[in-house]
């Protein structure tokens, strides 16, 4: 399908925000979102990684189907995640050690963060070519960061008040995440019939 | 007395103002009457008994639930009869009342106590019930019957009465009694956006379409507690503003898709929501600047999704999306302290 | 952190439910339970993968070099992800369908990961797949609790089957993502009130016992 | 309302933010400053002031004159004390204060009878004296602030190095409800008023001085006017009536269009700003050498019956002067102050200083804490009301939660001058200046800690 | 253990040893499970082509080239419109299945639909892919009310979807309530599909309904 | 098989590349830290309470890892942990005697007047801002339990008298109901010191008693009771030199006639001694009955000083 680079970036931003429509990259959404700060961090680290990869994937993708091996892909792009993940770590701990103490305990979760992979498995299961895919990736990661802040910001706020004890901690972060996702309902439908 | 009289100290200030929370809870509630008195007037006894049920249920919820979790009562600063009045001014007057109840659970318990009651909740609870309900009962709450049937005073809609957790009967039968000609169920919004028929400006100003409010009356009640200060008028200023000037670019753009900014202000919920529920004061931002801030997004907001999104109405999902941003609001704007400026001395 | 080792296979089951206590391995938690079918699916599937991978990577752990540690798991991982997606293939396609592209994600499961480096990656094989399968029953026994609440109230059934007959009034929100956290958010607000109820009992309990270092007597 | 602030382009000058508080001046205002009769006992605490207490030097059994230095002031920052009667040292011991704690004071018991005239004293011409003269001068009159602060005021009539200051501002604003002395000392002394400032002038070095008086105490205005005449250098300006225009921050923004820097002084925008209170004891003290001895303090409240504002001797048991003005037995809590910012007392045994202004007694009903208390509903009355312009409802709920830290580096705590407008505001009455007081010692404890 | 001690060939060599390990699993499972894969996906695609055509037996599957000739899936073309032509037991020719797919209410709809070239009318619809909301969009691949405008709707007019109740004419479809997004996708699906592929196959329709 | 060699071939490379990157970044980038400190901090308790003076858990592994400091000044650890660590760093365990938090007041509201009733935040600190806090005794316990609050390891809780008592086992020692407290009341003192006055009051022994029914009088006989001048009276307070510890008994409480004077009895919690007054009262004493000077009073200004 041919979608316009805008309508790429708003749907995997908003209509289809990867966090609170589409449900991936769940833990950390749910477990480093106590912070703006930390969740701030973690989005842009997320972002990097998920562009990253993305182009390092559709690379890859390109060998993977002249070789005729797309039942590789899974792994390959796992595996480039990780090392991407690994390499960023490093670089970070030697470039700022004052960084990497606030971000250390993070990077390895990028690993496993769903949105991670879904982006290059999305990409190719949709066909886009090099420019939709960083759009794609940009978006969906830039989303993923904006709902992370978001839900950071209503937590604090939160912090602020007296919550029962029964529903401290994560059940009060889901309710807080289904609200916003009931919010991004409205989104729904923007930019298609109507 | 003189004798035993025992000093007391306290804190300064000595003094107070008349203001308590109570008193404004209760004003807000005066100033709803006379809208929840034309929404009965309008559709008849389904509407009055909606009204009554959501508040009704609002407060025992709230009540009970103190009550089970060993506190005191909170009912009697008033917020949750609020709670429940706006929730049922938002619902379509045939709502089955099961599904009411529903509302008011949700806007109660996860909507504002499980924050931590008055005060503390980060989203308005009674946009979170009714959002609750939009998503979770999509036909229901959107099913709008005609105002002013003629036997609206002797007779419910049926709906209203429809046995808990099972589907209302369907109305046509009712309809096909007491309905005008062509009525579709469709709110003046829905046949904009979907059938691109614009309903006469008129009655709308007086809220006499169907699933309309009285936005002059809406605009007086808010004025009466602007008055006695106790509602800030710059949200509903800036979400006015934001709404008009987004939906008159869109007008000129397109005139024949999109609705000129007078249509875009006095139709749907636009005007009850910039009064009485992006001004709830404990979703709010707190700072001056953050306030037009918050309200021009809001208004903007509402148009983008009533344009461009599968919704004709986008006003809930504007203010609770705003409600999300206040607390980054507030933080981006925080008022100037006197003196935080350079020094100037006039040498 | 007390020492005595559990029985692996239980601690994962109930003590230390991936779902409801270590609230890991979220997003086919909340994306793939709109239904009881699919939630025990993913379930089983993502328990295959977890004892495939917990067995493999103890086989191997004592020759892993540590920097390649995270890469090597990831890749032993992403194998039997791989080939349980073809045989879910395989076996039927239309659950594979439903499981749609969550499956690949096992890969990204932080579970899977989380097992292979807190588990497998020091305890010897038959331990390490006891733990994947404990760990891997008690995340499809989450997903089919919360696959419950939601397809009861989204859809009216059980299993497919009519619980309330065809009057029924379906609360879509529950098939919706808000559901998906609500219905957890029950399920943590249950178990919450269960725990509190115990702790409360307990605290009662040990109040008893120590002795409080007496008021200045008067 | 404020309605964009409009109000501002019609009437006087006037404070934006702030508030409107009843008034309650009718009660003291025209009635004429009145002496006190000498306690049998009177307590002197060497700490008066802002700064180091000062030093005693008389002895156990002493005899003292009427306006003889009874103690020496310990450095720059401290003022001496003058005996205020004649009479004999019984003890210098630890005396209760309006601060809860015991503090050093000289105990004077007055002979019976003793005069109330002034004998302690010689003439000085104000005119030949240097600046530095003029401040050692005031220095020796042992005058602080009386407008409350307490704050010496020699030290302020000396120029910091590299300031220039251009203009003295005197504070006549008395924004407080109930306190009446600084009007009826304008009424009534207004010569001495003007006399201090340009002593004031003369010190810090001005060409010009401006007198902000409220615009509800027309007779003080007037007064201050004609006993000018149409001098040149001293300017008399009405500004409308609103609480805390009497802030000196607020006053120079008013009058002059400038913010004293957050932290700063007034003499960072070149101003220095007194209270007519203590420009008239200058005017009145320095040509003839005393000593502060005296003060007038407004007796007021719901429950006084005799209000009205009296000269007292400073170190007057409070027990005393409320027995001289009389309570009702509706009295429940006695203020030191105006309302607003006054400190409860919960002993009649302390005396009255240099810094106290008023003493209300406030009957039942009506006073702050009696309603009941909401959590924040964010109303942001408190933002709007808050003549710093701070974000009271967030500092509120950041105390609640101990995080004083926060408080100030994000929001700006230790600019709130307790001016008690968010209080007052607060629908919830939620006690807002009483958690900024903890936080801000909270964290001056902290830091002195570290 | 620390970074220095452990030799860089080491490291390359066991992770080169794994990967090529993990690759051959894959492999093997991939082409142990492919047969099987093969025929479940034939046999989903005969049962859904069968729905549309009932009493379907055999199909043969056309392909659309960019030029607009038809080829035969055999021929190993690719990349194309897909056409199914069914035929029953008899070998007699039943209709044409064509593949077709719109932006709905929350994403794309992807549907097959029955086409009748004889008569220019649709028969049959199902939905193959959508993510409408369960209970209200969704009901578009189920409700039998809205799934009986397909029994012969007409195409010679372009197709439309009108809100529900309100279906005057052979080519309306009349639409689910609540639901009138979704099912005016279907009815801009259809049109714009037939509007497509009718021309192609009305040029070809001797050598589909003989089934070469 | 072909498909075989080329998965195998792809696998191969791309594992053998990343292996090769990884390997060379990870001697480009390499950041060498002592693995002992994650070690370390696996076995400290994580409470980040501070009591070791350290900010946080962390920091005080590093330190240790350094040998700045001794594994046994993290007193919240138990023995075991600090032996484990000791023994993972090969260096002694350096414990240092436990300390507790003590009070110094004893008036509770049953015992101690008020001269006035504070009406506002209920907190210590907000009350002792407020005119000193409206206690008879303006050193004294205000009883809102600030202390209580900040007390992360639940060691302390309002009696029903609200004073606040330490539970000594579950007391670390971190100071912080020290730095709350704002009459200064706790002090953290070696379990040792079992010789405690549980008193601050300063005023002379009339007054102190006029206020206060358990006050220290200053009257001097556990001063005279006790070895070598381990109690002495300074500013109308007895107050014990904890250096000559070694002379403590509870010979000194003996005497004491309010028993302002207490031993700490392991296990049984500050024991007063015979002659102290035994006070059977439960409820509150009244809040003085505020002499304010009303119209009809005549001069109550005589004996106003004693
Ligand atoms: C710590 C401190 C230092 C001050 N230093 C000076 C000074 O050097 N010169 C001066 O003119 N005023 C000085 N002031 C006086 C203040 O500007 C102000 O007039 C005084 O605090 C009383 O103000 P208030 O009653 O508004 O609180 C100082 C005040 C404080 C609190
Ligand atoms: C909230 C607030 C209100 C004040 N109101 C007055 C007032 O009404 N009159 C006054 O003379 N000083 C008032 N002050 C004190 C002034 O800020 C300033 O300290 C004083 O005018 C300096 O003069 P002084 O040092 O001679 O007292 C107020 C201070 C504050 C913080
Ligand atoms: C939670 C939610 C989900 C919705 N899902 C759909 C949908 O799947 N398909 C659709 O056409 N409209 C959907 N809608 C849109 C409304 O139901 C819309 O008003 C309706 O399509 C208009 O049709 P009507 O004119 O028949 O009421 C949804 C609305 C909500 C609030
Ligand atoms: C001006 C004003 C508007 C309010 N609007 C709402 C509202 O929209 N929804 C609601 O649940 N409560 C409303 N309340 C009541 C109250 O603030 C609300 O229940 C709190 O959110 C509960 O914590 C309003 C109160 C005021 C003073
Ligand atoms: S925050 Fe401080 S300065 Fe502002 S209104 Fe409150 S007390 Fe006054
Ligand atoms: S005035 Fe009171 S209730 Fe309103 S925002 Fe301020 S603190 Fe909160
Ligand atoms: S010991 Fe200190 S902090 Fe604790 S209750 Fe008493 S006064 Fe408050
Ligand atoms: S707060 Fe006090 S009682 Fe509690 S642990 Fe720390 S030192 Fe001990
Ligand atoms: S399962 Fe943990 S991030 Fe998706």
């Amino acid at each position: 399908m041919n979608e316009s680079l805008g309508h790429i970036f708003v749907d995997a931003f908003l209509i289809n925000n990867f966090v609170l429509c589409v449900f991936l990259g769940m833990c950390s959404f749910l477990g480093l979102s106590s912070k703006v700060s930390t969740a701030w961090r973690m989005g842009v680290s997320v972002i990097f990684v998920i562009t990253v990869s993305a182009i390092l994937s559709y690379g890859t993708n390109l060998i993977l189907v002249a070789f005729h091996a797309e039942y590789l892909r899974l792994i390959t792009y796992i595996v480039i995640i990780a090392a991407t993940v690994q390499l960023t770590e490093m670089f970070i701990k030697k470039k700022s050690p004052e960084l990497f103490r606030e971000l250390g305990i993070y990077l390895p979760l990028i690993t496993t963060n769903c949105a991670v992979l879904a982006v290059p498995l999305f990409q190719t299961a949709r066909g886009y070519n090099l420019l939709q895919s960083t759009v794609f990736a940009l978006a969906a990661s830039g989303g993923y960061c904006m709902a992370m802040v978001l839900l950071a910001l209503v937590r604090e706020r939160t912090e602020l008040s007296d919550v029962p004890s029964l529903a401290r901690g994560t059940a009060l972060t889901l309710v807080l995440a289904s609200i916003l996702s009931m919010a991004f309902m409205g989104f729904a439908g923007m930019g298609g019939g109507g | 007395m003189s004798g035993t009289t025992i000093i007391e100290v306290r804190t300064s200030p000595h003094l107070h103002g008349p203001m308590t929370v109570e008193t404004i809870m209760r004003h807000v509630i005066y100033a709803l009457l006379p809208i929840a008195a034309f929404f009965s007037w309008h559709f008849g006894l389904s509407a009055a008994l909606l009204l009554a049920v959501t508040t009704a249920g609002c407060v025992l919820a709230e009540h009970t639930a103190c009550r089970l979790s060993g506190k005191r009562s909170t009912v009697n600063d008033y917020s949750a009869a609020i709670t429940g009045l706006l929730l049922g001014l938002t619902l379509p007057p045939g709502l089955p009342l099961w599904m009411a109840v529903v509302g008011c659970l949700v806007a109660i318990l996860p909507g504002k106590l499980l924050f931590g009651g008055l005060g503390s909740n980060v989203f308005n609870p009674a946009l979170v019930g009714r959002a609750f309900l939009q998503a979770a009962f999509p036909v229901a709450v959107t099913n709008y019957t005609p105002g002013l049937a003629a036997n609206r005073f002797v007779e419910f809609i049926p709906s209203t009465w429809a046995v808990p957790l099972m589907k209302p009967a369907p109305l046509n039968d009712w309809l096909a009694k007491v309905a005008v000609d062509g009525f579709t169920g469709a709110t003046p919004l829905a046949m904009q956006k979907f059938d691109h028929i614009y309903s006469e400006l008129g009655p709308l100003l007086w809220g006499l379409g169907p699933g309309s409010l009285p936005g002059c009356l809406i605009l007086l009640c808010g004025a009466y507690l602007v008055v006695r200060g106790m509602m800030d008028w710059r949200i509903t200023a800036s979400m006015i503003a934001g709404a008009a000037a987004t939906g008159g670019i869109f007008h000129l753009v397109n005139p024949a898709l999109y609705p000129d900014p007078v249509w875009v202000v006095f139709t749907g919920g636009l005007l009850l929501g910039a009064t009485f529920m992006a001004t709830d004061p404990v979703a709010s931002p707190v700072t001056p600047r953050g306030m037009w801030i918050y309200g021009l997004l809001m208004g903007v907001l509402t148009v983008l999704i009533r344009n461009l999104g599968g919704l004709p109405e986008g006003v809930m999902y504007a203010i609770l999306f705003g409600n999300a941003l206040s607390p980054l609001i507030d933080r981006l704007t925080p008022p100037r302290p006197y003196g935080a400026r350079k020094a100037q001395v006039p040498q | 952190m007390k020492e005595t080792a559990p029985n692996p296979f239980i601690n994962g089951l109930w003590r230390q439910n991936p779902t409801f206590v270590q609230i890991l391995g979220m997003c086919p938690t909340l994306a793939i339970t709109n239904s009881v079918q699919n939630a025990i699916a993913m379930g089983l599937a993502t328990a295959f993968v977890l004892i495939c991978s917990n067995g493999l990577i103890a086989a191997i752990r004592k020759h892993v070099p540590k920097q390649v540690r995270i890469a090597t798991y990831i890749a032993i991982i992403a194998t039997a992800v791989t080939v349980t997606d073809y045989l879910v293939k395989a076996i039927s396609i239309s659950v594979y369908k439903a499981l749609g592209p969550f499956i690949p994600l096992i890969v990204a499961n932080c579970l899977v990961l989380e097992r292979a480096e807190g588990f497998a990656a020091k305890k010897p094989v038959i331990p390490s797949m006891m733990d994947g399968a404990g760990m891997g029953l008690g995340f499809a026994f989450g997903l089919t609790c919360l696959g419950t609440v939601r397809e009861v109230l989204g859809a009216g059934t059980f299993l497919g089957i009519h619980l309330f007959g065809p009057n029924f009034e379906p609360w879509v929100l529950f098939l919706l993502p808000p559901g998906g956290f609500i219905s957890l958010a029950i399920w943590l607000l249950i178990f919450a009130s269960y725990r509190e109820r115990k702790d409360r009992r307990e605290r009662a309990r040990a109040a008893l016992l120590t002795i409080q270092p007496a008021e200045v007597q008067s | 309302m404020n309605f964009f602030g409009a109000e501002r382009f019609f009437g006087p000058k006037r404070l934006w933010r702030g508030i409107h508080v009843p008034e309650h001046k009718e009660q003291t205002a025209h009635l004429p400053i009145r002496r006190l009769p000498f306690p049998p006992l009177l307590i002197v605490p060497l700490s008066q002031h802002a700064g180091k207490p000062a030093k005693a030097i008389v002895h156990e059994g002493q005899e003292v004159v009427r306006g003889e230095p009874i103690a020496e002031a310990d450095g720059f920052m401290s003022v001496p004390m003058h005996a205020p009667a004649t009479g004999r040292v019984e003890r210098i011991a630890p005396a209760p204060s309006a601060k809860g704690e015991l503090t050093p004071a000289i105990y004077i018991r007055p002979y019976p009878g003793a005069s109330q005239e002034v004998l302690y004293g010689a003439e000085q011409n104000i005119d030949q004296m240097t600046p530095a003269q003029v401040v050692a001068a005031v220095q020796a009159t042992g005058v602080v602030g009386l407008g409350g602060a307490a704050f010496p005021t020699h030290v302020k009539l000396k120029v910091p190095e590299g300031k220039k200051i251009d203009t003295v501002v005197v504070n006549g604003c008395e924004c407080e409800p109930y306190l009446t002395t600084d009007h009826r000392v304008m009424v009534e002394y207004p010569r001495q008023v003007l006399h201090g400032a340009r002593i004031a002038m003369r010190a810090v070095g001005a060409e010009r001085a401006v007198v902000g008086v409220e615009d509800n105490k027309p007779d003080a205005l007037a007064a201050l006017r004609a006993a000018n005449g149409d001098r040149p250098g001293i300017l008399i300006e009405a500004v409308a009536a609103k609480y805390p225009q009497g802030a000196e921050k607020m006053l120079v923004k008013v009058l002059l269009g400038r913010e004293i820097p957050a932290g700063g002084l007034p003499a960072d925008v070149g101003l220095a700003v007194f209270n007519v209170a203590t420009l008239a004891q200058i005017g009145e003290l320095l040509p003839d050498r005393q000593g502060l001895i005296e003060r007038v303090v407004t007796i007021a409240g719901p429950a006084v019956s005799k209000p009205g504002n009296y000269l007292i001797p400073l170190g007057t048991p409070l027990r005393w002067a409320l027995e001289q003005a009389g309570c009702t037995d509706q009295a429940v809590s006695v203020v030191l102050g105006g309302p607003m910012m006054g400190a409860a007392v919960g002993s009649f045994d302390i005396p009255l200083t240099k810094g106290v202004t008023g003493v209300l007694v406030l009957a039942k009903g009506g006073a702050y804490g009696e309603a009941q208390v909401f959590p924040c509903i964010h109303c942001a009355a408190c933002v709007n009301v808050c003549p710093l312009q701070l974000d009271p409802s967030h500092l509120g709920l950041l105390a609640r939660k101990d995080r004083y830290e926060e408080m100030e580096t994000v929001y700006h705590l230790n600019d709130c001058f307790e001016c008690g407008c968010c209080s007052y505001v607060c629908p919830a009455h939620i006690p807002l200046v009483q958690y900024f007081r903890v936080a801000k010692q909270m964290n001056r404890e902290r830091k002195a800690r570290s | 253990m620390t970074g220095a001690t452990t030799k860089s060939a080491q490291m390359i060599r066991f992770l080169g040893f794994v990967s090529l390990l993990c690759g051959v699993l894959i492999v093997g499972a991939h082409i142990t499970s492919q047969s099987r894969i093969r025929v479940n996906q034939e046999e989903i695609l005969r049962e859904s082509l069968a729905q549309l055509l009932p009493g379907m037996t055999r199909q043969v599957i056309y392909i659309v080239t960019p030029t607009g000739k038809l080829a035969s899936a055999a021929s190993g073309e690719s990349g194309g419109k897909r056409i199914f032509a069914g035929f029953d037991a008899g070998g007699k020719f039943l209709g044409v299945v064509l593949e077709a797919s719109e932006r709905g209410y929350a994403d794309v709809i992807s549907a097959m639909y029955a086409y009748s070239p004889g008569s220019q009318t649709i028969t049959g619809f199902s939905v193959l892919e959508m993510k409408e909301t369960p209970g209200l969009g969704n009901k578009i691949g189920s409700d039998p009310d809205f799934l009986a405008n397909f029994k012969a709707l007409d195409t010679t007019h372009p197709v439309a979807a009108v809100k529900h109740g309100k279906k005057t004419n052979p080519w309306e479809i009349d639409a689910i309530s609540g639901a009138t997004i979704s099912s005016r996708a279907v009815g801009r699906m259809l049109a714009a599909s037939v509007q497509e592929m009718a021309p192609i196959i009305a040029r070809h329709r001797d050598r589909i309904e003989r089934g070469n | 098989m072909t498909e075989f060699l080329i998965a195998g071939g792809i696998m191969g490379a791309i594992g053998a590349t990343l292996a090769a990157v990884l390997a060379f970044a990870d001697k480009k980038l390499y950041v060498y830290e002592d693995p002992r400190i994650d070690e370390v901090e696996g076995l400290l308790p994580k409470a980040n309470c501070g009591a070791c003076g350290c900010a946080g858990c962390r920091a005080f592994a590093e330190k240790a890892v350094k040998g700045e400091i001794a594994p046994g000044k993290c007193t919240v650890n138990s023995a075991e942990g600090v032996a484990a660590v000791a023994a993972l760093l090969q260096i002694d365990a350096g414990t240092e005697e436990r300390r507790v938090a003590r009070l110094a007041c004893a008036g509770g509201p049953h015992v101690a007047r008020h001269r006035a009733l504070y009406i506002g935040l209920p907190t210590c600190r907000a009350a002792a801002l407020v005119n000193g806090g409206a206690k008879g005794c303006s050193w004294g316990c205000l009883g809102l339990g600030d202390c209580e609050r900040v007390c992360t390891f639940q060691a302390i809780h309002m009696s029903g008298h609200s004073l606040p008592v330490v539970n000594e086992p579950l007391c670390t020692a971190c100071g912080d109901c020290v730095e709350v407290c704002p009459k200064q009341l706790f002090s953290l003192h070696a379990v040792s010191h079992r010789l405690w006055v549980a008193c601050r009051n300063m005023a002379d022994g009339a007054q102190a008693e006029a206020d206060c029914e358990v006050a220290c009088t200053a009257c001097g006989r556990c001063a005279v009771d006790a070895p070598g001048g381990l109690i002495q009276i300074v500013n109308n307070l007895a107050v014990i030199d904890y250096g000559r510890n070694s002379l403590a008994s509870p010979v000194p409480t003996q005497r004491c006639p309010t028993g302002a004077i207490v031993w700490f009895e392991k296990d049984q919690g500050p024991l007063r001694g015979p002659e102290a007054k035994r006070i059977t009262r439960q409820s509150p004493l009244p809040v003085r009955a505020a002499d304010l000077p009303t119209q009809r009073a005549t001069s109550s200004y005589e004996g106003m000083h004693s």
